[in-house]
């Protein structure tokens, strides 16, 4: 990856930061729903430190996509002054928190696929892309096994558990093939020396997620159909709006307070 | 009783009370009752904030809040944990709260309704707060005062970002002013009301204090609080809703009125604006997550038994 | 009412009036959000049906609020682009769906009001007051009406259907009270004639609500307590904000637009 | 067969044929799949457009949608009853509806994301619709000719709204004018699915248009509506997105693309957007409310049990 090095549109590379950083803008407000209602005191802290960790990968990336864009926009401008439209995130993460468990499996899915990602990023051509993937990575480490672990420990838990889990398994695998298709920008991105191939992460992704669901006692779904339109903000699914208007109103009803 | 003379005299001379030394039942039992609340009130607590998490006007400010709320919940441990050294599980003490039994700081049944809210809460009630649990670093019971220390720490710093909420409202637009000015009319009267009501009411004050599990009085810290707000919300330019608040020359210190002491036992009784709201989201939390803390134990306990058999 | 008729303050007639199309507008929208999710097609247009009547009530009250206010202000700005503390409705109507019981149990404790409150303003003496109200009446009898069946069908049904309706009133009762406190707006408009004391609505309240529990087999609250703070603006409730995100969000998101 | 062949000469010379008049099984089967199937597609179609009823623009927009929705419930109720006619309950209908053995029109498998996406919906999926529907006021079963022509009247006056909704945003700002064109984008291949697959691809044709409770073929009623649409899309200024739409003039029509056809039969096979959520709307809906139907059922059976008592 770090040998080409040819300068990608700029355009390519503002949608790539785009969905780096909306991925975990959006996952980071789901899970920071969850404030003050987890099954136990330390699932809560838990939940608010993923958030916190995510919330702050977002500063970074959307503040990085806005000087690349260069028309003035930082984070927060991204963050709260575009429509469904506009997000490049993929649609699993946008899915609501369900039960715990569907909560807990969204977030095995993601970071399952997030921690390769920001491995491989580590390697960017662009300094500061690696720079971030660094940082974030040492985060969505200690967020994969967390993950991990619960997600085994309540696949092989109770019968109740086991069968939360696997509705849960079965809701959301037709979101995880999205994050391996490729399109034009990840091609810039590949021919830049940037970002890796999304295919190319697939293959250790089906052996550790199915090593956690051999572990967990679940069946992973036969097909593996994939929803998509997220990461190219093609189609949305109808959760993001309703999203969007808890997550910016406070912008949108007063745009020109600094707060 | 020599016991509890010795136990006094020791209290006296400023030593600490550890777990495994003998203790009176009723200061055992107080403070079961003392620390559970407080462990409580940092649970519930999380709610009020918690509503606006999800609405925080720029990711620095989502990100500070969700930090503070994570930090209620890891009082609320560290506060669990004194309590276990008395004997009482944390279980026990969560049934207690989720029946109604025993009680949180009744200022968090008052609702969030905009973002300065966040502000008057981080300024005010984390303010009020503090005035009652820095003395209590120098509480008679060893792990009480210990988690204290930690707890206090982290507080000030939450009533500092609190206040900075309040500067960058009071500082903004008008509708911002507005929001904050409106925040503190709102929020000043159940300030005024956490510590508790006048001493002369107060059911346990005379022995907890003897004890060293209180070691002020009610109107000294609600006075403390006054003077030191007064100025604070003078520097700010919004005005304390209270239209007899003046400084008194000769005492040193703001005369101010009274908070409205019916509501207070109207909210203690449980009609406070969101009593039932944040009791039942506590109980639907502790509901919904039965499942989960079951598999998690089904689990742990598969593997012990796995263990115990490979050995 | 009718015979009093002192000019009321300008201010005082635009917090009345806001304060019936708060109602309306607050109610209308819970009402509507139960479309398509009605535990029976019958209920569905039913809901429908009485969300469409506030709604429509809801643009009367406030296009005449925005006349009376005089300052460019028509029902859509009203509805569209206030904030939390400049709503003047009661605390019972933003109170959240729950079940189908908690909504036809918060929809009948309003209705009984509202007619009698209705009924008495087309006795007003301010013509468009009575106007509206008369058009309005004639709705909300209809609504009342059904409530009032469904309430004591549910109340008098199963055991499970008899507890939730007990549930129901038991957690809505507490919001009844303020329909019934008087404040200084409320003086002002029974000095002027246009409205009725709201304590004088009372006595037949209590009787109306009584005779329903009865033949429904409900056991009325014995405390009357009740809690203050929406039709003054003082507290609401904390769900009133996140029902502002929702039905503020695109006119916050795009104020130049005309739809 | 002689009672066969009688059926279908009436049929041929126009007749209607009613509830209680002989009927082929084939037909009654056929019948109930295509008005089931109809009345579903009510149903689930309040949920796309139930969507955005609280987040309306406008007081008018919002009672128009919610009149809409409530017509397409309404809707439902007609074509249930017709359904009934045929010896079907509407539980049973339901019941097949929830658990997927009976199907939906694919469209309401798509989300609505935009308040332009209610235009699209109205313009275009009503228009499509009524392309349907219109014919069958004449289809050979009584119940059901008679249910369309009630709805026929409706639906047209959806679609006006529709496109007037798309007027008004393609005449509008700058984003009010990229939500429509999107909207366009997304709806219009989806749009000319509702018209089924090619004919020589479609299972029930033949023997349904004998019947006369198919009237026209499905790639005549598509390009009837693409030929309609065209010129309504240049009149707001938005492109149709096909590269390949252009005027045949020889043959009197547009030449234009066929939609995704795999895209068609993965959303056939349960795999569109909303498929699974739409599903669990209405299965959740009907679990929820089994107390309620209950509770009125039992109510209603204790008064007619007084009344018994009391004659």
């Amino acid at each position: 990856m770090s040998t080409a090095n040819i300068d990608p549109n700029k355009g390519d590379l503002f949608e790539f930061l785009c969905r780096m950083g909306d991925n975990t803008l959006v996952l980071g407000h789901r899970v920071s729903e969850w404030c003050g209602h987890a099954p136990v005191l330390e699932e809560d802290i838990a939940l608010a430190n993923t958030a916190l960790d995510l919330i702050g990968q977002t500063t970074l990336w959307l503040d990085l996509a806005g000087k690349v864009e260069d028309a003035g926009r930082d984070a927060d401008r991204l963050a709260f002054h575009r429509d469904v439209w506009d997000f490049r995130n993929l649609l699993l993460v946008e899915q609501p928190n369900g039960d715990f468990g569907q909560t807990i499996m969204r977030q095995f899915l993601f970071d399952a696929w997030h921690l390769s990602q920001l491995t491989a990023l580590m390697e960017s051509s662009d300094a500061q892309i690696a720079a971030i993937a660094e940082k974030s990575s040492k985060e969505v480490t200690y967020h994969l096994e967390r993950a991990t672990d619960t997600v085994i420990g309540l696949g092989d838990g109770t019968e109740e558990s086991h069968r939360r889990m696997q509705n849960a398994l079965d809701l959301l695998w037709p979101y995880v093939g999205e994050m391996f298709v490729a399109d034009a920008v990840d091609e810039a991105m590949v021919a830049a020396g940037i970002a890796p191939n999304p295919a190319s992460l697939r293959p250790a992704y089906d052996t550790l997620v199915n090593d956690v669901f051999t572990a967990a006692t679940l069946t992973r779904p036969e097909s593996d159909f994939g929803h998509r339109g997220g990461k190219s903000g093609k189609r949305h699914s109808e959760h993001l709006g309703h999203m969007l208007t808890q997550m910016q109103w406070l912008q949108r009803a007063y745009p020109d307070a600094t707060w | 009783d020599p016991q509890e003379r010795a136990f006094q005299e020791r209290i006296n001379a400023g030593g600490k009370i550890e777990p495994k030394d003998w203790m009176p039942e009723g200061y055992r039992k107080n403070l079961i009752r003392q620390i559970g609340q407080h462990a409580h009130s940092e649970i519930v607590g999380q709610l009020p904030e918690g509503n606006w998490i999800t609405r925080a006007p720029t990711l620095e400010r989502k990100a500070i809040l969700l930090a503070k709320v994570q930090d209620e919940a890891g009082h609320g441990l560290y506060l669990y944990c004194a309590a276990e050294t008395l004997g009482v599980s944390r279980d026990q003490l969560t049934r207690d709260l989720l029946s109604g039994k025993m009680k949180y700081s009744s200022i968090f049944n008052y609702p969030t309704l905009t973002w300065a809210d966040m502000g008057a809460v981080g300024w005010l009630v984390d303010g009020a707060a503090i005035m009652n649990q820095v003395p209590l670093q120098r509480t008679s019971y060893g792990p009480y005062a210990r988690a204290m220390v930690r707890i206090c720490k982290e507080e000030s710093f939450h009533q500092r970002q609190g206040y900075d909420i309040m500067m960058k409202m009071a500082k903004g637009s008008d509708a911002q002013r507005k929001m904050a000015q409106d925040a503190l009319n709102r929020f000043w009267g159940p300030a005024l009301m956490m510590f508790g009501p006048s001493d002369e009411n107060s059911v346990h004050s005379a022995q907890s204090m003897a004890w060293k599990i209180k070691m002020n009085s009610n109107d000294e810290l609600r006075q403390k609080f006054v003077d030191e707000c007064v100025p604070q919300a003078e520097y700010l330019g919004l005005s304390v809703p209270d239209p007899d608040l003046k400084w008194n020359e000769e005492r040193g210190h703001y005369d101010f009125t009274q908070p409205d002491w019916d509501e207070f036992f109207d909210v203690l009784k449980g009609n406070g604006p969101c009593n039932t709201e944040r009791l039942a989201a506590r109980n639907k939390a502790w509901d919904d997550g039965a499942w989960v803390r079951d598999g998690l134990m089904a689990h742990a306990a598969k593997k012990r038994a796995a263990k115990l058999a490979a050995e």
